[in-house]
């Protein structure tokens, strides 16, 4: 045995032992943590490699079309790991609880106008159920996402889609103490059914929801469906609610749009390392060609019910298509 | 105070199911990843989660505890718990992490398909956290035995673990991904949340804290009892799902489910806490036996919430309870055994101090394990080392991938449960596992046990070393007897007393 | 002349174990390959002759019948153990 | 724990909160005694955690275990220490409840 080497104490693990830099804290708890992706294995899971869920995995997740040889390699540019999550969002909150306990406090809600209640109750309220869409499509994007970095921002993402429903819940409970006579708290499933404002965000994220290739899921939620959501609801609600004098409203969804921000970085940078691999761009381009349309019919259902003027809706479309544009594609 | 109250909105943001039109219901929540036995989406409505929670309730008392466990580590870092650890105590550690740090990540993608494909929003809601909470316990649990990876190759196994067909490795994914990522969302909450963490959970991260705080490893035992306060929040899930199927007329499934995962999590325990609680951790820091633990937490805990959920006990609860007095030992003497063959390095436990120990909690023990353990011993007395040493395989289960053993000596009840299906031979350690096969073999017919790929001639060269080859264990990481037979010169003095 | 693995409980060790032996070889040489990897191990030598017997018979295989004409399938579980000791039948479970 | 065979173990309807160990734990155990006047209060010190537990029904308000612990106390705070508990649970802003209930 004297010829036989014995292996040494690492300064890391070893599976990163092997670049020069040290790792951050970030790494040491962020990478490569999934195991259903084993160089050899004879399946994903360690059961009958044609079990159901061994299948879905290899058709939806390894054989999807967007192809990279190191999908591992992802890094999250901001670095989130759990505890640095739940310190960051525990501020955020902080600061949202302190607005509506302060807006409360000086009976902000009593000087709002009934027919900007009435257009709160229709467009604003019933948004928990297409938020919901997102935290439900963000939660598979995060299982079946081929790393675990992407599979990080993904749970963080439906958990800040949650973050945002939450929000939604408080203020309908708020509103409905105010204008007892909205349907606040009561119509808001009838208007995401039935309203035509609805109907577009509706299709959009139904369909998002059953698209289970593991990137068509990104490309429909992250390129297309939440930019759509953010810019065509979100920064809408907020521009039209100062307007009309709604400043908890405007303030919340500046709030919101710090996570949207957040999350566009990772997009941004998953998207970069995606376009490493030839063929790639098509892919994406693809997908992109085929959810937009749905995006901007939402965004424009949407926009013409809250807004007279057909500007707003351009504006927030051509915000989404200059994200993506951002992109590099 | 004119913040509300966290009840007044609570049901709101729970109110979430709508009716889909632009795609069908059917794709919206295919049965085999919704696993709702064909039940309507309505007999999810009356889904009542019992430990609420919101989400700045969430983050504010999440960071709360990390502000702690992680002060606790930074605190006792200088106090040399390592270095004047015994060295039993270290396998605890390594065992603990290898086994457990990956799979919870693992844990956080089942959660993730309730979060997706459960029926009811307020499952939907809570398994948010749950998939929030398993990637906490997967991080801190990586970041934790970190700090060891400079002392100690073998804590490289706290990451390395999940990526190797390590046999124990193979037989920790088989369970966990049985129970938590092959399943439906119903599947995920009545046999992860359910049964395993409201269960089995306790054992590992609370009675092993127990143990870790009389062993002075505070550190370890703040952080997993620590973990425990998330899972007792999110076991949750499960409970009410329990009701739903009873009253819907599917009270046969649901009590197949939580059969299965009791069975299956009982025999990953008989390796993974038996042996750490009984023969690893010193003799003076043992706080309780593990069956006692087992009767405290499984038992008089865990049991009868089956009942009071409208389920019956398990059909093989008898043979349960007498495993819980034999099974672990068995488990114990194998992993000793093959030591090589394990990333930890296990202590023997078998002074005749402890082997007194043994006695008084497990009657009989030294007429049954104590008979091996007699020429185990005879032989390291002699310097006869060779022989405390393997020169094959064990046979393991395919089921629990665990080597089949039961109790030796004049009583030697140990045997095989073999079952031939569609052309295939089986082995079983037991009814319970030929059982879990037979409920749906389509989920384990085609799967191979580490000894099926070795008669595959996966293993190359065909025997020991080329087995620890294709476990990914090298020297330097291969277990070797914890106290390198330290134990052995007490049994030597003890007979020189005796004698003079 | 054929390697054929099958599975040792011999008496009184605690674990089944995978034991390789040749189609050629009859069952006092079943004994002997099982008897390596249990006897001198984890359980004591003692005198006498082993037999081995079909998991669950009553009666053991001839101590001259080759493993090939036994009828026993790969990896089918085998007991060893000494004549004339109360090695009582096997129970159906534990 | 009570220490009937481990056959009948099961048939008990004990119900309380398993707390980590410390300041919190004392003053539940405290808080306990006074919310549950007509009930025995068992508490097992097991170093790292504290089960503390009855027959039936135990009640936690959040004021008494304010003024056990002498500081201002939230009830979601519980959940820092609560490892575990027996029974079911009802948590709510102002107290908590473990209760056993059979419901089929």
């Amino acid at each position: 045995m004297s010829d036989v080497e014995i292996l040494k104490p690492l300064k890391t693990w070893s599976h990163l032992a092997a670049r020069r830099r040290k790792p951050s804290e970030y790494e040491i708890v962020s990478v490569n943590l999934q195991y259903n992706d084993r160089p050899g294995s004879a399946a994903p899971y360690e059961l009958d490699p044609n079990v159901f869920m061994n299948r879905w995995y290899v058709e939806h997740r390894n054989n999807s079309p967007l192809k990279h040889k190191d999908w591992n390699s992802f890094r999250d540019p901001d670095e989130l790991i759990y505890r640095t999550y739940c310190l960051m969002q525990d501020g955020q909150e902080t600061y949202v609880y302190s607005l509506f306990d302060q807006f409360s406090a000086r009976e902000h809600d009593k000087a709002l106008t009934p027919q900007w209640a009435g257009t709160l109750a229709r467009l604003y309220t019933p948004s928990r159920y297409l938020l919901h869409t997102v935290q439900m499509a963000s939660a598979y994007l995060a299982q079946m996402a081929p790393a675990s970095t992407i599979e990080n921002c993904a749970s963080f993402q439906a958990m800040d889609s949650f973050r945002w429903l939450s929000h939604v819940a408080y203020r309908t409970k708020e509103l409905e103490g105010s204008f007892a006579d909205k349907g606040f708290g009561k119509d808001e499933r009838h208007y995401w059914e039935q309203d035509a404002a609805w109907q577009g965000f509706r299709e959009l994220m139904e369909k998002t929801l059953v698209a289970y290739d593991w990137a068509e899921c990104f490309v429909a939620l992250n390129l297309v469906a939440k930019p759509a959501i953010e810019e065509g609801m979100l920064r809408l609600l907020g521009n039209v609610g100062r307007r009309n004098g709604d400043l908890v409203m405007s303030l919340l969804a500046d709030a919101e749009l710090i996570d949207a921000t957040r999350h566009r970085r990772w997009v941004a940078a998953l998207v970069k390392l995606a376009l490493e691999t030839d063929g790639n761009a098509d892919v994406i381009r693809g997908w992109i060609a085929k959810w937009t349309p749905l995006a901007d019919a939402a965004i424009d259902a949407y926009a013409s019910a809250i807004s007279e003027s057909q500007s707003a809706a351009d504006a927030a479309k051509q915000a989404t298509a200059t994200f993506r544009a951002s992109l590099g594609l | 105070m004119t913040v509300l109250n966290r009840l007044d909105w609570y049901n709101i943001a729970r109110d979430t199911n709508w009716t889909p039109t632009y795609v069908s219901d059917k794709d919206l929540f295919p049965e085999e990843l919704t696993c709702a036995f064909g039940l309507p989406a309505e007999a999810f409505e009356e889904y009542d989660e019992p430990y609420k929670t919101t989400y700045p309730e969430y983050v504010k008392v999440q960071r709360e505890k990390d502000a702690g466990a992680y002060s606790v580590k930074a605190a006792l870092e200088r106090s040399k718990m390592y270095e004047n650890a015994s060295p039993g105590w270290l396998s605890v550690l390594k065992l603990h992490f290898g086994a457990i740090a990956r799979g919870e990540y693992s844990a956080s993608s089942a959660e993730c398909r309730m979060v997706r494909f459960g029926r009811a929003p307020g499952m939907r809601n809570m398994a948010t956290f749950g998939m929030m909470d398993e990637i906490r316990h997967s991080q801190i649990q990586l970041f934790f035995p970190h700090q060891y990876v400079s002392k100690d190759r073998q804590f490289d196994w706290a990451f390395k673990s999940y990526d190797t067909n390590e046999w124990a490795m193979i037989a920790a994914r088989h369970f966990f991904d049985d129970m938590m990522v092959t399943r439906g969302a119903v599947g995920v909450g009545m046999m992860l949340t359910f049964a395993f963490e409201t269960g089995f959970t306790n054992m590992q991260f609370l009675g092993l804290a127990a143990d870790a705080a009389e062993a002075g490893d505070w550190s370890f035992s703040s952080l997993i009892s620590s973990i425990q306060t998330d899972e007792s929040r999110h076991a949750q899930i499960g409970g009410p799902l329990v009701q739903i199927l009873v009253k819907n007329g599917k009270k046969a499934e649901a009590q197949k489910m939580v059969d299965i995962s009791i069975w299956r999590a009982w025999k990953l325990f008989s390796i993974l806490t038996g042996p750490v609680m009984d023969y690893y951790t010193p003799l003076e820091h043992r706080k309780q036996s593990f069956k006692e633990f087992m009767q405290e937490w499984i038992v008089g805990q865990f049991e009868r919430s089956l009942l009071e959920l409208g389920l019956d006990k398990p059909w093989f609860w008898d043979d349960f309870l007498r495993e819980i007095d034999e099974q672990h030992h068995g488990m114990h003497l194998g992993v000793w055994f093959w030591r090589p063959t394990v990333w930890w390095d296990p202590a023997a436990g078998v002074s005749p101090a402890e082997r007194q120990w043994l006695e008084e909690k497990y009657p009989g023990w030294n007429d049954t394990w104590g008979h091996c353990w007699d020429v185990i011993t005879e032989n390291a007395l002699e310097g006869n080392m060779a022989k405390t040493l393997p020169e094959t395989l064990p046979v393991v289960c395919n089921m629990c991938q665990l080597p089949i053993n039961y109790t030796p000596g004049p009583k030697w009840t140990m045997r095989d449960f073999p079952l031939t299906h569609a052309g295939r031979d089986y082995h079983f350690c037991s009814e319970g596992c030929r059982w879990v096969f037979e409920q749906e073999p389509s989920r384990y017919k085609d799967h191979q046990s580490l000894v099926d790929r070795f008669l595959d001639g996966q293993i190359q060269p065909p025997d020991l070393g080329g087995a620890l080859k294709f476990m990914g264990l090298s020297p330097g990481e291969m277990g070797d007897d914890a106290l390198k037979f330290a134990w052995v010169e007490e049994v030597r003095a003890d007979r020189i007393k005796k004698a003079s | 002349m054929a390697l054929f693995p099958l599975t040792s409980n011999f008496q009184e060790d605690f674990v089944l174990q995978l034991v390789a032996v040749d189609t050629d070889n009859n069952m006092d040489e079943v004994a002997a390959a099982a008897a390596v990897h249990s006897v001198g191990r984890r359980v004591k030598a003692r005198p006498g002759v082993l037999r081995v017997r079909r998991q669950g018979a009553s009666e053991p295989f001839a101590r001259d019948l080759k493993v090939a004409d036994a009828g026993l399938r790969p990896m089918e579980c085998v007991e060893i153990y000494w004549e004339g000791s109360t090695a009582h039948l096997r129970e159906p479970r534990h | 724990m009570s220490s009937h065979h481990i056959s009948t173990a099961h048939l008990n309807n004990r119900v309380g909160p398993v707390l980590r160990q410390g300041a919190l734990a004392k003053a539940v155990v405290e808080a306990a005694e006074a919310d549950n006047p007509d009930r025995v209060i068992v508490v097992e010190d097991k170093v790292a955690y504290v089960r503390i537990s009855t027959d039936g029904e135990m009640i936690l308000r959040r004021t008494t275990i304010e003024e056990m612990l002498g500081q201002p106390f939230q009830m979601r705070d519980l959940e820092v220490e609560l490892s575990s508990f027996a029974g079911r649970i009802d948590n709510a802003e102002e107290y908590i409840r473990f209760y056993f209930e059979k419901t089929f």
